[in-house]
């Protein structure tokens, strides 16, 4: 109703009333599959849930996905937190800046991880092919490309100059578009971007080089992003919650045992070229939270001052 | 004018945005919303948030970049616009292709003017270019077009030199319509600084907005979109201040038609 | 009388300031064309008012755009001063019908005035004194820094002739300059070109389709056909050179003359054209 | 004068368009034709990398691969859908509010700040709270498309509704019709082509606000089609979407205009212009 009303006071009142109210979603009711929404970015981080649909494995759990893509974490959350949908996608730093400004949410499954092996990641530092950049300490002093700063991917690059040693302090991060990247890097307008697939690909193919792999220099088998849904859903409708965290474990797994249908999904929601998704390095997709890592990024936020006090990590966890 | 009728003038100016304030104001208090800070608690950010390097760091290179795109996109679109405007040859060759890009969208071409210009200020200068320049391109085109053809006889007439047929006929005479596109593209140039700012963005109002939204600073958001409305409404009233001057004759000749 | 033109009655001689040969219009449509003006030839000599008539749609405007060499002609040729006319010709000015338009609404009086002369690149001081006078002469001294739009149609056609006569032209073509104003304000009006014309021996090529003005204003008038135009006759104005609204218009011969000129006019509207 | 119709949106030229004569129409072709060359020329030429900027021929078989797609159709729909939607809701917003702001003097006098207030405002400082609001549902976006294309609307009604003619307004009040009655025969006539005029501005801008909106927030359409391209490094179908939203404008444009001619054949405003 707030929302209504703050609406009013905004003067927009005439067109939001033309435009109708906010939507919400279906009940989990015991008849029939409950339609639950789910809001995730089109990458391939996101290709189990795609491929566990596709397996029917929400269907045993009696649910009915309903996908809605976001271009980032930043609209996903709202959608959740507001119940426009009732699961969202998102890395772990926007999540846990998210918490730290007391937003209510609950994470219910992993999303994505690192693969662990060195420059054998799903995303890495990439720079052009006759760079004096050798490794993640070289970077210091040069102009980095992120795909979003104060977030996961500078705090990681850092972390990945720290560990080289390096100054990570000076390091000048540029925000670009992943898909903007390459192109980017090419021109010379940054010396080195932190790309992830199938552009870490692309860019291997086309003569970059990488130097540094920043998720597994983090820490070991970091994971990247997860699941989550608002406190309020979790309270209200716990066994949805806990159908849906199941069929996605089940998907996860799914996916993590069967990489060459993940690349199959991939088709199906990505405009990837068919070449470059069966040769892009797949993340780990695994079935347990791994909290000494989100604990990691939590320590980095604090750390690279995106947020003053971390909050407490079992807060989010379910 | 009496000073009861000044007082009236003054309650109709400020009674309605008053009377709105003051129900965003009572209707926010105390909303424990995450989204929907109450007004006091935005108002409250607003000078920690804007008054504390962020003028000279962000408010003044958007605007730096907003005012090199305008008058660009300014320069760019009359010029054309008067050539266009002039040579039936040249319009009809270009008409298609213009209205073409004009129906671009221009977060559209984004990516693709990151190609050519890098991404540094020249290539938000270029996006904010690549939306102004339309309004005032067809404005001109429609200006120049609708000239009198009695005063242009008149002005070959009196053997008006090419320079100041340009500057005392043309330019003078397509000033109405220049001035309306000038206006439009004013708008589309305040909406495109803050979305060449979600691109391969270091500063910037519409960057630090992005920015508060991504970590979810929802006060010092909320404290953005109202400081880019204010600067929106200063930015009209300043070209409303222009417009009356260089207008001035053109109202009076409106008034005048109008009467007559 | 005094300064009263001598050139008079010299239509077609060599000493003539205008000379208008064979000229033919044919507008080119797509598709069609359309002959306006078949062969026209007269000659104005300097000093001379000469006005032409004819009925509408006779192709009065196109002779004088064709003179003002506003417009190209399809053959035949106009020749100024011995120059033949390919564009707009130096010491040319010409007052049009639509005073609104011709006038620049961005500027003052006085700019307007004063626009050709610094196109002339006429000297400061100088340009001061001839609009000063021009104004002057117009009777529109004290609303120098009026725009055109804040003065009604009678002033707005005087600061019009006003520009043409700051600009010292030698020959000043008027295209149905009084059409548009009201009656009184013409009488006015067609007084000052005479006063004018008398004034500063200018020469004056005058167009309109009003019969009686003809008759007044002119030397010599010009009868045209109906289109394609050819000329029907033309009339010499024997009537003194000090004229007045009252006395003129009173006299017999006026009313000769006009009956005169009326009948030709009734007789191109009919058809009736020259032997070809 | 004509201007007066678009003095706020300035003269599209109803009028010229038309008369284009058909080796203007092959102008435009061969405009379009240089351009199609350019674009095919230039990355292989090596000038821009085929993988930035693929050569023409690329961005037309990857259209040809969209449009095999349901996807693609699809967007296409959702995009029409929203931008109609949107666009009648800001019409008949703009028009019934415009009409009765602009017809009660009062309600004009106490909204007209306000108005001149929230005009400026950038739209997309909108879309954090559109976000808020909806998520990244349609709705999210229509807000932004309403938004923008409602000022467009209302201020052209207000523009219209002012122009009325007074004494129109005198006689119909003289007759005692009812409001209803005065609205219908006085107030809309005028108001129409200015209505046109917003409506016309308002298709524009709602299309670009639609691809914007599904572009950054990622509502269906074919604006995030485009960024699903994007994201995919699928660079040949991202300018393939991308010639497609520029046809829809263009072709919106020009059924918008016709409409436009249609409704306001009768209205002396389009007939002056046709003779002009």
């Amino acid at each position: 109703m707030t929302r209504i009303r703050a609406a009013l006071a905004a003067a927009s009142a005439l067109l939001l009333a033309a435009c109708g109210g906010g939507g919400g979603s279906s009940d989990a009711s015991d008849k029939g599959p409950a339609t639950v929404k789910v809001s995730v970015i089109p990458i391939v981080d996101v290709a189990p849930v795609y491929l566990g649909n596709q397996q029917g494995f929400f269907a045993e759990q009696k649910l009915k996905l309903q996908f809605e893509t976001a271009q980032g974490g930043a609209a996903i959350v709202p959608a959740v937190v507001s119940g426009q949908v009732d699961f969202g996608f998102s890395n772990y730093t926007s999540l846990v800046l998210a918490r730290s400004k007391g937003l209510p949410l609950k994470v219910v499954a992993p999303g994505n991880a690192s693969t662990g092996a060195d420059k054998k990641d799903f995303g890495g530092v990439v720079v052009k092919a006759g760079s004096p950049i050798k490794t993640a300490k070289d970077l210091v002093g040069k102009r980095v490309a992120v795909n979003t700063l104060n977030n996961i991917n500078d705090t990681t690059v850092r972390a990945s100059i720290r560990k080289a040693g390096g100054d990570a302090t000076n390091v000048k991060f540029t925000e670009l578009a992943f898909p903007d990247m390459l192109a980017a890097l090419d021109k010379g307008n940054v010396d080195a971007v932190q790309v992830v697939e199938p552009f870490l690909t692309t860019g291997l193919k086309n003569g970059g080089r990488l130097v540094a792999s920043n998720y597994v220099d983090t820490a070991p088998n970091l994971t990247i992003a997860a699941y989550f849904t608002s406190q309020k859903t979790a309270a209200s409708k716990p066994d949805l919650v806990k159908r849906f965290a199941a069929a996605m474990r089940k998907s996860l797994q799914y996916a993590d045992q069967h990489p060459d249908e993940v690349r199959k999904v991939l088709g199906t929601y990505t405009k990837i070229d068919p070449s470059v998704a069966s040769a892009l390095t797949l993340p780990k997709f695994p079935t347990q939270v791994n909290s000494a890592g989100l604990q990691t990024l939590e320590n980095l936020a604090v750390q690279d001052g995106l947020i003053k006090k971390a909050p407490d990590v079992k807060e989010l966890l379910p | 004018m009496t000073a009861l009728g000044l007082l009236r003038r003054a309650l109709l100016l400020l009674a309605m945005p008053v009377v709105l304030v003051a129900a965003w104001w009572v209707a926010t208090a105390g909303s424990t919303d995450f989204f929907w800070p109450p007004l006091s608690t935005i108002l409250g950010t607003f000078d920690d948030t804007w008054f504390h390097g962020r003028i000279t760091g962000d408010v003044l290179p958007s605007l730096g970049r907003l005012a090199a795109g305008y008058l660009l996109a300014l320069a760019l679109g009359v010029g054309l616009g008067v050539a266009i405007g002039s040579v039936r040859v040249l319009r009809a060759l270009l008409e298609p292709v213009l209205e073409f890009f004009r129906a671009i969208p221009s977060p559209v071409l984004v990516p693709i003017l990151m190609l050519f210009a890098g991404i540094g200020n020249g290539m938000k200068i270029l996006v904010i270019v690549s939306g102004c320049v339309w309004p005032v391109l067809l404005n001109t085109v429609e200006g120049v077009r609708a000239l009198d053809e009695v005063l242009r006889d008149t002005a070959r007439c009196y053997r008006m030199r090419p320079h100041s047929r340009l500057v005392h006929l043309v330019l003078r005479g397509a000033s109405p319509q220049i001035t309306a596109g000038a206006r439009q593209a004013l708008s589309i140039g305040i909406i495109l600084m803050v979305i060449s700012e979600m691109f391969a963005a270091s500063n910037g109002v519409g960057f630090t907005i992005i920015q508060f939204q991504r970590g979810f600073s929802i006060p010092q958001m909320w404290s953005g979109i109202i400081l880019l409305g204010l600067i929106g409404i200063a930015l009209s009233a300043a070209f409303h201040v222009v417009e009356t001057r260089v207008l001035r004759w053109y109202t009076g000749l409106r008034r005048a038609q109008r009467e007559g | 009388m005094t300064t009263a033109p001598t050139g008079a009655g010299t239509a077609g001689t060599s000493t003539a300031l205008l000379d208008v040969r064979g000229l033919k219009k044919v507008y080119q449509g797509r598709g069609r064309s359309v002959e306006a003006v078949r062969d026209l030839t007269f000659a104005v000599g300097p000093g001379e008012l000469v006005c032409i008539v004819g009925p509408s749609g006779a192709g009065k405007t196109t002779l004088l755009r064709c003179v003002a060499g506003l417009l190209d002609c399809t053959s035949g040729e106009v020749v100024l001063e011995g120059e033949k006319v390919t564009g707009p010709p130096r010491g040319m000015a010409v007052v049009f019908q639509e005073y609104g338009r011709s006038l620049f609404p961005w500027m003052t009086v006085r700019q307007n005035v004063e626009r050709p002369l610094k196109e002339k690149r006429v000297p400061k001081a100088e340009r001061r004194r001839l609009v000063d006078e021009a104004l002057e002469a117009v009777g529109l001294a004290k609303v120098h820094d009026s725009h055109p739009w804040q003065l009604s149609g009678g002033m707005q056609q005087r600061v019009a002739i006003a520009r043409a006569v700051a600009y010292e032209p030698h020959i000043l073509l008027m295209d149905e300059p009084f059409a548009a104003v009201d009656a009184q304000t013409r009488a006015d009006l067609e007084d000052l070109v005479r006063s004018l014309w008398q004034r500063l021996g200018v020469t004056v090529l005058f167009v309109t389709h009003d019969i009686d003005e003809s008759v007044y204003l002119g030397q010599r008038v010009i009868v045209l056909s109906n289109s394609p135009t050819v000329v029907l006759e033309e009339v010499r104005i024997d009537l003194p050179d000090e004229r007045d609204q009252l006395t003129t218009r009173a006299e017999p011969r006026f009313a000769e003359l006009r009956t005169r000129i009326y009948k030709l006019v009734q007789q191109a509207k009919d058809g009736h054209r020259p032997a070809e | 004068m004509t201007a007066a119709v678009t003095a706020d949106a300035a003269g599209d030229g109803r009028g010229g368009r038309r008369r284009r004569a058909a080796p203007g129409w092959l102008l435009g072709l061969a405009g379009l034709a240089g351009l199609v060359a350019l674009v095919e020329a230039v990355p292989r030429a090596g000038l821009v990398k085929e993988r930035f900027l693929p050569p023409f021929s690329d961005m037309v078989s990857a259209l040809a691969d969209e449009a095999g797609t349901g996807a693609f159709w699809r967007a296409l729909l959702e995009t029409l859908r929203g931008w109609a939607i949107g666009l009648a809701v800001a019409t008949a917003a703009g028009v019934v509010l415009g009409v009765v702001i602009g017809g009660l003097p009062p309600v004009r006098a106490a909204t007209a700040s306000t108005i001149e207030f929230l005009r400026p405002i950038p739209s997309v400082a909108l879309i954090p709270l559109a976000v808020l609001l909806y998520g990244t549902t349609m709705r999210a976006t229509l807000l932004l498309v309403v938004y923008a294309s409602f000022w467009q609307v209302l201020v052209q009604v207000l523009y219209g509704v002012r122009d009325v003619d007074p004494v129109a307004r005198e006689t119909a009040r003289s007759y005692r019709f009812r409001t209803l009655t005065q609205v219908r025969t006085v107030l809309w006539p005028t108001a129409l082509p200015y209505v046109m005029t917003g409506f016309r501005l308002a298709a524009a801008v709602a299309l670009i606000l639609e691809i914007t909106g599904e572009l950054v927030i990622g509502s269906p359409g074919l604006g995030k089609q485009i960024a699903v391209a994007q994201s995919s490094g699928a660079v040949a179908s991202m300018y393939a979407l991308v010639i497609v939203v520029g046809l829809i404008g263009v072709v919106v444009n020009v059924i918008v205009r016709a409409v436009e001619r249609r409704v306001l054949r009768w209205h002396p405003s389009v007939r002056r212009e046709v003779f002009s």
